[in-house]
């Protein structure tokens, strides 16, 4: 597991490698806070290398969005594999984070 | 039938879901099912550690997996405490992100990734979760 | 040659495959001169299928580039070749315009 | 030693781009510099359309290339009005983008991407630009 952080000008892109699961999902939390810490509330989750996310993984994004729209921010995904969106669609997520097909359309929609 | 007993530790839980994956495609399950076997199992050893053990390292889990007529029939158990599956509510997702109570998903989607699901306590046994999924 | 014009929220990518000659640049100056006429006046070049830059492709994006600037935007351009980058450079381009290594950096600069 | 003519089109640019592209390259010249020749014979054809014909469809331009022991060498000739360019002022990039002229550096490019170059004109065998790029 592998977690990076690249600030561009109306956005932050996190992107992570491996599974999110309860062993993982807690360093994914810290990045999120690290990234809100350093006052930075529009959040791009890109998830071309997860290929697994348990709910704790699900929880861990949708407490991040809970912080970035009340620090009037957004959280947004991108590159969810087809297994994983079937999971995130079961689990509502797509209610609460936008998800996007690509990263270019992410970061361009901040 | 493929059996094999883990550590109570999320440390396990990767190598759980590579057990699962290669006996499940092994038995020619495609894909997207495997991932949603491997998904049910991971969010059962996490209930367990969590709630039946009450935190890693507090005793083993078995797994076993067996490739039948209908499909794949996985069976779990745990020494840990019982619990009645019945008590527990579905969660929400009707409200707004604010109200979201972020936790409590993963009894639901065990029960929306597998196609029966079964949980026995039994003082002798331990607490046995009997799940399935057609090929 | 194929020429493609994608809205983002902040800049509008232009890609175009093939080469940029004395015959396929005015298609390029058009598509440019769209964009401006659409009220958009940030622009990322994306040179990612682009194989070929002769003197009037530059002086194309430099056209662009003013215009742009012109309207108080700006033309960035990104996925230069190092074949093509070399050419740019001996042109000066770099003086006028910023290149970006990637898709993401560009739309991220806006 | 290959020769080839082209009608004064600017659609022969990529034939003449991969006519030049093949030979180099068998040749053994390498990728970048392949690349330096292709890019300063494009420009050498457009400006002869553009300036020593007046425009498309006036006349042919015969290109030969040749690999010789110190690296390529590229002959073009056309039947077009002559000019020298010595009487031709380099490009400026010295400026803002506003004051920026936006033409003229296609035989700045040819000089900077090519070893040697040579302008002949003469008036029975029309206009020879003789160009060599080393190994
Ligand atoms: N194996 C188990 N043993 C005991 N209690 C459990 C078990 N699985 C689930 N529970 C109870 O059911 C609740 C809901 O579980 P779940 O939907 O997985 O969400 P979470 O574990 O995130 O709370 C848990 O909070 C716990 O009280
Ligand atoms: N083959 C040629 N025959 C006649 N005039 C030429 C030729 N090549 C270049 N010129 C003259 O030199 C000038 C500069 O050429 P160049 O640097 O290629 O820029 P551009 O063609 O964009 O003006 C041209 O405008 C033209 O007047």
């Amino acid at each position: 597991m592998d977690i990076n952080t690249k600030q561009y000008k109306r956005c932050t892109v996190v992107n992570m490698s491996g599974r999110i699961d309860a062993n993982t999902s807690p360093e994914l939390d810290n990045a999120f806070k690290e990234v809100l810490e350093n006052g930075k509330n529009n959040i791009v989750f890109d998830m071309s290398g997860v290929d697994f996310v348990a709910s704790r993984g699900i929880w861990v994004i949708l407490e991040a969005q809970k912080a970035c729209k009340q620090a009037n921010g957004e959280l947004v995904i991108t590159n969810v594999s087809d297994n994983i969106l079937k999971s995130l669609d079961l689990a509502g997520v797509k209610h609460f984070v936008k998800i996007f097909p690509d990263i270019v359309s992410a970061v361009g929609s901040f | 039938m493929p059996t094999a007993s883990f550590p109570g530790y999320f440390t396990s839980l990767p190598k759980i879901s590579e057990f699962i994956k290669e006996i499940a495609t092994n038995a020619g399950m495609d894909d997207a099912k495997v991932y949603q076997i491997r998904l049910a199992v991971d969010e059962a050893f996490t209930n367990i550690i969590e709630h039946a053990y009450g935190g890693e390292g507090k005793g083993d889990i078995d797994l076993s997996i067996e490739p039948i007529k209908e499909g794949i029939k996985i069976i779990i158990r745990d020494q840990g405490e019982s619990f009645d599956p019945d008590t527990i509510p579905q969660p929400e997702c009707d409200v707004s992100i604010d109200e979201l109570k972020t936790r409590g998903a993963g009894l639901y989607l065990i029960h929306q990734l597998m196609d029966k699901v079964n949980f026995e306590s039994d003082a002798s046994k331990g607490n046995v979760l009997t799940m399935f999924k057609r090929w």
